[in-house]
């Protein structure tokens, strides 16, 4: 057993923590309180800093050194998203767009299409989208009946998407759209579409935290070029499946590290409130101290089973349901021990400034839901992992 | 022995539903989040003044209708999450009724008809004074103080402002005045800081004043449960609706055995907290030896309850749960201000425990 | 709204409390903790308690005055098994035949059946247990296998039944069996046996406890006189079910007095060990306290209903489960308040007196799963109350 | 990195497995806890000894094998729920090497070969003592005291008693010395509350008394961890195969959503449990500054973790759940013992508070 990183590696966590504190001017929660912003200018933020992090060679670093990559491991892409939650660094608009299209792109895709798409993502020139989830679908996504219909060499889709994440300021977004109706499974096929075109209508969709980075998006015949298919026709449902399932280890320590920063805050806070030393307030922040070392402490177990070569299986299921539910209790006790002082939004002049609680309050209830509920990833567990019987 | 409300009681239960369906629905509360800067509907509080409503807690012989009836009352403002001072200002209008005093009584008078709002200023910054000896003062006519978490304090047409000398009633507040907002989570219910050096009138000092403060706290924990009931008890039936009729895999969510038990939970909470609202409220008429230690025990229970049940409103709801456009936030973010105000659920247990009794 | 009991129920319950100061020696627990005491004296603890409630007028309060009853309401049971509950009196061993088979027998059995057998069942002269459940059907009782076949103008019984509380002490014991393979519920019919005949065998079936009051029984043809059945052949599910479904107001406040016994025996035990005033212990009493007394407050709105003449409905799986868990909740907290000092067992001489803590922590384990599992309760609440869809 | 363990290690949790499974079963401690007035095989711990086992935590060059084949071990005992003082007496010949004193070496040889059961009498009534200043006394070459929850304090060898002086050896503790059982839920694991004036011999003195003291505990709390990991992991394992054979209704209880739920939050507590105690025994080993941290994390979760999985087990079983029959009971009962000794769960949280640093 051996959960020490490599020397290389705590060097370019060394590097990456100084590039850091070199780099971010200050941390997104206080930039999101600048009246100075609106939505279109943290959108601008977001990509001033992607654009940072491409220029540092940040971006895509396991991908073939032709598209930008460096042959890092997991645990280096882990340590550098740890790095960057620590610290609070805005999230890429592009974040979805290098998870799942670069891979996409890189084991699916053709050489015109890699080389027409993949520099501008990474530089955040072009912002993608991801346009996978349905109204009528949400845990069931296979199925889904936006369609894709050919029209000459070229398809036109009609359909509805929605949590296009950044669909506002989008320039392009990746589909799943329905080339064959009766085939569940295999009628599912992978487009790439330009936004800016009289057949697509992207609409902000407000949530309950009052912003907008979702979207959704309505197709009506909207063009879809014929090389613009990603692999072939009815290939769609495996690519996607393929690509959602990389990058597991990426954010195994991610969490731990940006609840640690919240943490942080939140003991600080209990302090200057003078409400330290009960006892029923040792305890609770102690459960949530205990709670996030061990859900650091899966996340490099899940790193050093990638390391020795074992792919991550249904067990980030686990990963899932810890950090999400995690976050709905460090921030309900968090309201509780801070008191009204914590429901105070970021805009008042009296909220504390290290975390905007009253937002991440709200957003907390985002995550048990959003990328597989966690009643999904249980039903998950149940079946591939302790393998239970299914019912008749 | 008998559960349900009296006629009288379950008519004004009756016409209050109605009343608020018609004139303050839910899609009105969303439009007050929205776009209202006072955060509450003024048009619709002055109806409410003009029908009798901030009286409810007066005693009967002056036009009140008791404790039931005005639990009855807040949980159908629970149920449209109905945004704005009313509950404070019902508080309000029963501790001016208390107050052996000309000008409180005749304050009360306009409060009561809705033509004035009345609040209650109380707390202080925790760090810096003790909430049963606080740092402002009434001297020589005047109240000087800071007051933190006013409800509605930047919107208040008078303040009865808590001292160490006894409870000061602040009318027309003027130059002296200066109200800070406290946005919070919840858009429709405003708090506001505010510094007052300002003429007052002492309207009632020492034990009179304590037993009008302990008071006012106690219905004010009462009607905040209320509200969490009649929220929680909303965001239910919203969610069995919805599930029962989402679809997916091929049936709807709601026959999947791990949603039916969710709800089933959400349902025992929910009537639990029927069962102990209305408990407190008979106590509070019926039996007031047992009132304190009752809502200690109603306000614990439904603010954690409501929690659960709108939180869990969210999570059955699915992805569109955390959007604006459904309903389930606003009941979330509704309960995390009774929850957490007039007397938080921590509190509450430590008074429950304090208070604990025989009750049969 | 009235929740104030009348007048003449307040005199009843003083009269009760009265009456149990004066007749109980002293609390079951220490009945418990007494050395010279076995499982047989214990039973015969709990018989002579029984003739003294009996003797008393307190049982079958509610039957006609022919059969012991005094007209008695819902809310006077209720209020009798409080007090009784409260002063830890023993359970008595006929608690199952006097609330299941009694009024099976008062509504369903005929005349020779009430004179023979409720006069003894309420003097304890015989003991009475249950058999309905089978080791194959658990929560699906239903699918219970015991049958009974015609032997001339009686009957032989053939299979196992299990959870026969009080079985080793018992002499009869009210069998369902099926007198048809085919017909699920129309193929159940009710039987009285007696135990001590060739055909039966009765086994204790030792408790996580270590107690034995439950038993199994094994029957290999065993007798059952013709004039033994109750009803009609094949009327034996709708007898349990409607049986089963009486009295459910007699427990509603009985649970809430006997835990604030145990309350109490808690809270004088955290003072003793000078931990009354932490602050994290203060919150944990106080949850203790305000969930008992919203389950008092439950019970009453029961009563309240029953008087006014509301029949309980599927809401009482609301009280099977919120006083089974709130045991457990109470017996986990009480371990950890206590400290080491609440995992003696009875029979320790450093144990704490008021409550036998070790015993109730591994009993509450139990509740959640006896009189039908609380999964099945919640498939109750589900169905019949908030009557969500049913599968396909 | 690699989470798995080293050849070494692997081999050692492999053949402790088989060698438990063959001389000391769940049916043996079954046995145990029903028949054995000590609560433990004698035979069995004698052998324990022979293969030297309880030289585990010895330094490596004195044949010990580190924390993590420490950490394996005691979770194979708990995969069968071993009775015994085990755990107590690793930690006892541990201490005893620490002490840089002979009739410590001695006994310690003696210890590890398992022909001495030396135990660790540490915990006094809190009512009337502090912990870190105990009221036992060595004077004059006696230890005078009281201590109470002595683990086997009534069947062992030999004392290493906490005393305000430092650490106090008693050998063959005689006529000076009583001790009364202290019979709990547990029925196979024995505690002892004792008296004690008997000669004894100071064996480790203030600072270095104290740190043997607190590594005593760390040892401690890390070895019960495991301990708790493995009846967890057990109690799990019995329950899927039991809902996966057991039908009602006519399919496999196994395939009710809200029992795979379950087993699935059961899995949860199980595998979060595994990285947290191996991750401790690894910090033990390699990364000291953190292990202290590390261990209060890994027991304030397994506590909690070992009562929720060990509960949930008797649930899913049913009725046969709380029979003694079945096995999940005995899963049940051993996990309180370790839960609330070695440091309960709630001492533990504040430890964590308090050692909390940056792991990473």
């Amino acid at each position: 057993m051996d959960l020490h990183f490599t020397p290389e590696q705590i060097a370019f966590r060394d590097e990456v923590r100084a590039w850091i504190a070199e780099n971010l001017e200050r941390p997104f929660s206080l930039e999101k309180r600048d009246p100075k912003h609106d939505a279109d200018s943290l959108v601008e933020v977001r990509r001033a800093w992607q654009k940072k992090l491409h220029a540092a060679g940040y971006l895509g670093m396991g991908w073939p050194a032709e598209w930008g990559g460096r042959g890092a491991s997991e645990a280096d892409e882990a340590l550098l998203q740890a790095e960057l939650a620590a610290a609070d660094a805005p999230q890429v608009p592009n974040f979805l767009g290098i998870s799942l299209l670069g891979p996409a792109l890189i084991h699916h895709g053709s050489e015109e299409q890699r080389r027409r798409f993949i520099p501008k993502m990474l530089a955040c020139d072009e912002i993608w989208c991801q346009g996978f989830s349905e109204p009528g679908a949400g845990s069931d996504l296979a199925s889904l009946r936006t369609r894709a219909e050919r029209d000459g060499s070229d398809w036109r889709i009609t359909g509805q998407k929605v949590w296009t994440t950044f669909g506002l300021w989008s320039d392009w977004i990746f589909v799943l759209a329905r080339t064959d109706m009766d085939d569940r499974y295999g009628g599912i096929s992978f487009f790439l579409v330009p936004i800016d075109q009289p057949g697509v209508e992207m609409r902000g969709l407000k949530q309950i935290t009052g912003e907008s980075e979702f979207g959704e998006v309505f197709f009506d015949g909207a063009l879809a070029k014929g090389d613009h298919l990603v692999g072939q026709v009815g290939e769609g449902w495996r690519i996607a499946m393929t690509v959602l399932s990389y990058e597991r280890g990426a954010a195994s320590i991610m969490y731990p590290a940006q609840f640690d920063t919240q943490l942080d805050g939140l003991i600080r806070g209990v302090h200057e409130a003078g409400r330290a030393e009960r006892d029923d307030v040792e305890e609770k922040l102690g459960r949530l101290v205990v709670e996030n070392e061990v859900m650091r402490g899966n996340g490099l177990r899940t790193l050093a089973d990638l390391a020795a070569g074992n792919a991550p299986g249904p067990e980030s299921s686990i990963e899932k349901i810890f950090w999400s539910e995690y976050h709905q209790r460090l921030t309900d006790s968090a309201l509780d021990l801070l008191g009204p002082q914590g429901q105070l939004v970021a805009s008042s002049p009296s909220a504390r400034d290290e975390v905007d609680w009253a937002y991440e309050y709200l957003w907390s209830r985002a995550g048990s839901i959003y990328s597989g509920s966690n009643e999904i990833q249980r039903n998950i567990i149940a079946k591939r992992v302790l393998r239970l019987p299914s019912g008749k | 022995m008998q559960f349900e409300l009296d006629e009288d009681r379950a008519l004004l239960k009756q016409s209050t539903r109605e009343l608020l369906e018609k004139e303050a629905p839910l899609s009105e509360t969303r439009a007050v989040m929205e776009d209202t800067p006072e955060g509450f509907s003024k048009p619709f509080h002055a109806q409410l003044g003009e029908l009798g409503y901030p009286g409810l807690l007066l005693p009967e012989d002056d036009g009140g209708m008791g404790a039931l009836a005005f639990a009855a009352v807040l949980a159908e403002m629970g149920r449209v999450a109905l945004p704005g001072p009313f509950l404070d200002l019902a508080l309000g209008v029963r501790t001016l009724s208390g107050c052996d005093h000309e000008a409180a009584a005749r304050l009360g008078e306009r409060a009561r008809a809705g033509e004035a709002l009345v609040v209650m200023a109380r707390l202080e910054d925790p760090t810096r004074s003790d909430p049963d000896a606080p740092e402002a003062r009434f001297e020589a006519g005047r109240v000087r103080g800071t007051k933190t978490f006013v409800p509605f304090g930047a919107h208040a047409d008078a303040l009865l402002v808590t001292t160490r000398e006894g409870l000061a009633l602040v009318e027309r507040p003027g130059a002296g005045f200066s109200a800070t907002p406290l946005p919070t989570i919840d858009h429709a219910q405003r708090f506001a800081e505010i510094a007052i050096d300002e003429p007052a009138e002492l309207v009632a000092e020492g034990e009179a004043a304590a037993r009008l403060i302990e008071e006012h706290e106690r219905l004010g924990a009462l009607g905040a449960s209320a509200g969490l009931l009649g929220l929680m008890e909303r965001a239910l039936e919203i969610t069995v609706a919805y599930i029962s009729e989402r679809e997916a895999f091929g049936v709807p969510i709601g026959s999947l055995q791990v949603l039916q038990h969710r709800a089933a939970d959400m349902l025992m909470q929910v009537e639990s907290s029927r069962s102990a609202v209305y408990r407190a409220a008979w106590s509070e008429e019926q039996e007031p030896e047992t009132a304190a230690y009752l809502t200690a025990v109603a306000k614990a229970w439904a603010g954690a309850a409501a929690r659960y049940v709108c939180g869990q409103a969210i999570q059955l709801h699915g992805g569109v749960g955390y959007t604006w456009e459904y309903d389930p936030h606003i009941f979330l973010k509704r309960t995390k201000t009774l929850e957490s105000f007039y007397g938080s659920t921590r509190a509450q247990l430590g008074r429950a425990l304090a208070l604990r009794q025989p009750t049969l």
